[in-house]
């Protein structure tokens, strides 16, 4: 056992991924020498040379873009856009090219790409750079999406997801990136695409995911001191859904509230809540309440504490929720 | 602070190309291109051959009729095509027509280990690496989205986004490049292409990168309706020289030019010497596909300058004179191709429709909870209509 | 009276938005001498000339990145892209200056731009070409999102998005752009935000917009003669959200089901499910169900129609949701 | 198909610049740049005043000395937000150490009616265009996104994606085009975002339309941690010859020779000679940003290499051999940069943080039924801690 960061949790993974498949490189701004902007591939570079570990011109469609044509000709790249914000400029390559590939050839290419994009908000930044972009890579077919919310899961998960013959959009919860947990190399990882109960409890379930899985444990030990008591769920995949895993709860508790940073007009949330009620329709006691962001952009970082949901607003559902 | 002094003309800028540009960027595709110094012919008009100090191409007699059975091939089979979009077996067709000689002197070019990334209307490419033509008919009458195995010929799938496969092809080099291989990569685009970022970030990544690529564009002067005025004030064969790569023009009319620069420029890949744009001056002679009225937007007499260049025409000329072939060879040739037709047609008209449930194949390369859930409830909606069957399952309401 | 196709409706609004302000530009690939793929464009360039009717160079990015400029210059640019897919390009200019403009400058700018974008299949068409992206922007903050159904609308809606002061991403059913119907010129048409009841029912509530509202209609017909009265609502705006309009028809029938072609997952009718379910939960007879497209890139089009909803797939939605 | 016979080399390329290229864009900044032939300078690193045969300036001594005060202040008000956000009052700072000239120049060069496009690190600009450094500071500190009115100072906000804005920019430039009107748009941006596909879009429009848009490129040798070479194997400023307008390389350290090569390229622009791109080559002597930390990627040499290229030391040289100003005149402005700095961080540490429900204002300029329901919720939210207040409503059990 030994106690990592996030940001090391998901260095040893690529580390992993590096040594155990050749044919893995890592691309992007700043990820060579510089070991990125948050360190994520401290030291990959010189272990592993600039052939696998590469510094991209400044570009993030030309990053996907090339990297898809590296998958092409056999190799399996791992591509870090340096902040959710900068994931647009590659979005068409995401979204007609990369997402498609398979299908248009019917089968007889794989795209095996992992774009990692550090997510969130919490760290007083400027524009662009707290944001959570994940639903527009939900609703596209063909890419699986995942969110890491601890380092022991990002050590795995990136694994899972570099190993995964799909592409996988991979999103990392940056204000978690300095937080430590025990990580034990010999364990054996649920599976990439499964959610897990986190904290269980009987009232009421919340579902959420990266930043705020730990906003929610700690309203749902808040809520046990008012004889409340809170299941918690983290996704980790949001794409595929473990639909299941949230409807066996919500069957027991007959409560869902989903706690996202994203706003949540048509986030991710709202496919949640759509898929739990119809499934769970006589099971529910109340709506599937939603918290998130606001409709509007990412605001400047000395309100984004209002902006983001924190433990009191996912509370405030939870008092919602029960009023029913 | 008004100092006037500072405005003295003209600056010493970094001298730009010596050629007319226009810089109203006005419309109009204009006439028939006034033959520059630095296009690269090895055939006149005519079908003279003549010299070019840097490139050559010497071939047996079979290998020159080899060019011409390719080029009257695919002119046949694209005729074809349009044909059958004319009688409905097709969706839509983008036809090569003008730009044979463009397509298989640099298709030819190639050796068996390079790869190629097209757009959507390289089909006299895809000949040359032996894709059957009923995959391209396929995609285009709406059957598949292409399909065929791209690692099978090293062709790479139809690319619709316009220039997205610049990138990829930037990409695959890279690829080539770290596996120590000794083959090259060829991305084909077109003149309205190159105005996309995806192609001038592909310009990039291969110059920093070194990368065995070679960019084909094929300027036959259109973008839909849009001259090359509307995309470049300078000849685009000279864009390469922003990114400190080679850049040349070839007579896209031409095939053995064509082929001769192809060859150098892949060979200069192969060894080393990193990426070259070649632009391949050429003509849509047709329209932008089937769906497109180009009498909407461009004039006739454009259309008759270019046809005096013909390609085929041309080569034909240049065989007689320099007897590689005569009457009968030709009509070998043109009886070989009323064959492929044939065999075309009946081929397409049977082109199976894809089964319903199909279309949650290749999704995705690993089991998906959620397509396996979509999958099952279709197949059941679909059988719930058994008995009131009208063929493929479903529609029992819209049939009463 | 007179009878137009709806890309007539778009021409006569367009061209009235260019005679109403000098200011008003349309930008976009042949939109020039060639009036646009589609027509809508037809004849203006001749009649307003090249510096108001653009032919730009082929690049959508370039596209709206320079309207976004023209509009901070004064001017209110109308582009064009070509076809659904081929937004992608410019998905970086809209999500992450379009959008977000007008809030990072506190107000002191606008940024009143139209983007049409003609969407939807059954044209037959190859890759790219039949593709339902709304969902990605309506959950996009800053922008207005709206879709047209018929050639009335088309006309008007078309000059309010134009009118509007904040950017409006504007989608053109193309599969129903030779549809006819009468237009009134001096009729006062409804608010460009407003959703429509087209059809009164009782039974069950459908909501739609765009190419499917006519597939809705046709299901209600059949409906009808099963002695099944459906009432259909054709949204027009995506974002902002009509949800009160849609609310008090489920408050009456007790029953929903949303149709589009866009993939069910993660598509606008998981955050009108969710919304609606959230305002109405004790009016529900049967859980908001959902008609669209699967969870695959957009197939070939030989099989469009399976992967498409249409009038059974809509009236197995309503057979469904009858049975709870 | 094997002919050898094309092969032969060097093929007849349109010739690549003749400049020294780094084929294989290996890592590392290199020392100080050889000054090139094409480098553009009006003052050696040592203050002499040298002549160039196109540029030249001639300015009163008042002239001179405002630009020195401009370079002092600039320089100290960035020195100003570098402490105040080591001392917490800013979340993250982007230095211009060392930019100075290049910013200074080129600010001085506009006329009031020209509109400036900055990145965000233009700080210098923004002081040439009275824009309040406080407006700067908010939003570095996050009380707002830059919030300040464009149109005010024909100063747009700063772009933080990286390339945005030079598409803007343009089409700015067409605007004031079809306005007739005589001013010149300039486009700030930095040596990595000249790899960006936007970039070389609005390289595309600005020379098809001929925009009244001059492209002001900071080559600071960095982009982060990432070495001009990986964006190009050949100078920035040649990159204008693949789109057929002007480039120019300038001494970015030397701000004489960017005011006089801006001033010239902005009338250009102005007299309908359309765009040009201007490559400021200079350094970055500080981090990317305070979160950066430059060891972990260049060496220090470089930066030794630099400083005797210092914009200020170097013009304060050229004052004081030119008898322009002397030591009085040098603590006169030193004083007045104090004041500016005291000012400026009690400005600072006094900029309200923004209301809760202010983060409704704005994101719509028409009213938006959701938005407007949303802030209803949120304020009945707010008002329910009403109590357990704890200054700005909520967090009651957060507090308990
Ligand atoms: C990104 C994108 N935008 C628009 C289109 C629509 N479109 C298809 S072909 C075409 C013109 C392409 O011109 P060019 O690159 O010269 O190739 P050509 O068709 O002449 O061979 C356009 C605009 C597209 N396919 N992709
Ligand atoms: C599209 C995009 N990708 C990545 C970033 C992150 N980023 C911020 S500054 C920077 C480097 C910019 O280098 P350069 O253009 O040379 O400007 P400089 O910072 O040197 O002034 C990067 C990669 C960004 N802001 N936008
Ligand atoms: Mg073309
Ligand atoms: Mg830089």
């Amino acid at each position: 056992m030994t106690s990592i960061t996030l940001v090391k949790g998901l260095n040893m993974g690529l580390r992993k991924a590096l040594e155990n498949d050749q044919k893995v490189v890592i691309m992007g701004e700043d990820v060579g020498k510089h070991g990125g902007v948050f360190r994520v591939t401290d030291g990959l570079q010189k272990d592993f040379g600039e052939d696998r570990v590469i510094d991209t011109p400044l570009a993030e469609s030309g990053i996907v873009g090339t990297a898809i044509g590296l998958a092409l000709r056999g190799y399996r790249p791992v591509c870090e856009i340096q902040f959710d914000g900068f994931v647009f400029p590659a979005f068409n390559q995401i979204v007609s090219q990369l997402a498609k590939m398979r299908y248009r050839a019917d089968g007889h290419v794989t795209v095996p790409l992992t774009i990692r994009i550090p997510f969130g908000g919490h760290i007083g930044a400027v524009e662009h750079h707290s944001e959570s972009p994940e639903a527009y890579f939900m609703h596209t077919a063909g890419l699986r999406v995942v969110a890491c919310s601890n380092p022991v899961d990002g050590y795995w998960m990136i694994q899972q997801a570099v190993a995964s013959d799909d592409p996988v959009i991979f999103f990392e919860p940056k204000g978690r990136y300095w937080e430590k947990a025990e990580l034990d190399e010999s364990a054996t990882p649920d599976p990439l695409h499964s959610a897990r109960v986190v904290r269980q409890g009987n009232d009421a379930t919340i579902v959420t995911y990266g930043p705020t899985v730990k906003v929610c444990l700690d309203a749902a030990v808040a809520a046990e001191e008012e004889g409340r008591s809170l299941e918690v769920i983290d996704l980790r995949s949001l794409s595929p859904l473990d639909i299941e895993a949230v409807c066996a709860s919500v069957r027991r508790t007959g409560r869902l509230i989903v706690a996202h940073e994203a706003p949540v007009f048509g986030g991710s949330g709202a496919e949640i809540a759509a898929r739990v009620t119809e499934k769970c329709f006589y099971s529910l006691e109340a709506p599937v309440l939603r918290v998130g962001g606001f409709f509007t952009p990412y605001p400047p970082s000395r309100i984004e504490d209002e902006y983001l949901p924190d433990l009191d607003r996912v509370l405030d559902a939870v008092d919602r929720a029960m009023a029913y | 602070m008004t100092d006037r002094s500072a405005r003295r003309r003209p600056p010493a800028w970094d001298a730009t190309p010596a050629v007319a540009t226009d810089a109203e960027g006005t419309l109009g595709g204009g006439l028939a291109p006034t033959p520059e110094p630095d296009l690269v012919q090895l055939l006149t008009p005519e079908g003279e051959r003549v010299d070019h100090d840097t490139y050559s191409v010497d071939l047996t007699t079979d290998q020159y009729r080899q060019l011409y059975r390719d080029l009257v091939l695919v002119r046949r089979i694209d005729a074809e095509a349009i044909a059958l979009q004319r009688q409905g077996e097709l969706g839509i067709w983008a036809s090569l027509l003008g730009q044979e000689a463009a397509q298989i002197g640099s298709g030819r070019a190639l050796e068996k280990d390079d790869y190629v990334f097209p757009t959507y209307r390289e089909h006299g490419v895809a000949w040359c690496r032996d894709v059957d033509p009923l995959h391209l008919l396929g995609l285009f009458r709406g059957v598949n989205l292409g399909g065929w195995d791209p690692n099978e010929k090293n062709f790479h799938l139809y690319t619709i986004v316009i220039g997205a496969q610049t990138l990829h092809a930037t990409g695959y080099a890279m690829g080539v490049q770290r596996d120590g291989a000794e083959s090259a990569v060829i991305a084909y685009f077109g003149d309205g292409a190159i105005s996309q970022g995806d192609v001038n970030e592909s310009f990039i990544w291969a110059s920093v990168y070194n990368a065995p690529v070679v960019f084909f564009c094929q300027n036959n002067q259109w973008a839909i309706s849009e001259p090359v005025e509307r995309q470049s004030r300078i000849p685009l064969y000279q864009r390469a020289r922003g990114f400190g790569f080679p850049g040349v023009r070839v007579d896209g009319n031409d095939v053995l030019a064509v082929y001769a620069v192809t060859k150098a420029a892949l060979q200069d890949a192969r060894e080393g010497n990193g990426p070259a744009l070649i632009e391949a001056y050429t003509y849509r002679m047709g329209a932008h596909t089937t769906t497109d009225d180009p009498t909407r937007y461009r004039i006739a007499d454009e259309v008759e300058a270019w046809k005096l260049k013909d390609p085929i025409a041309r080569y034909r000329r240049f065989l007689e004179q320099n007897g590689h072939a005569d009457e009968s060879y030709f009509t070998s040739i043109d009886q070989e191709s009323d064959e492929v037709a044939a065999r075309l047609r009946k081929g397409c008209r049977e082109l199976p429709d894809p089964a319903p449930l199909s279309l949650f194949d290749n999704a995705y390369a690993e089991p998906h909870v959620l397509l396996d859930e979509e999958r099952a409830q279709f197949a059941a909606y679909l059988d719930s209509f058994a008995g009131a069957d009208d063929g493929h399952g479903g529609h029992a309401r819209t049939e009463g």
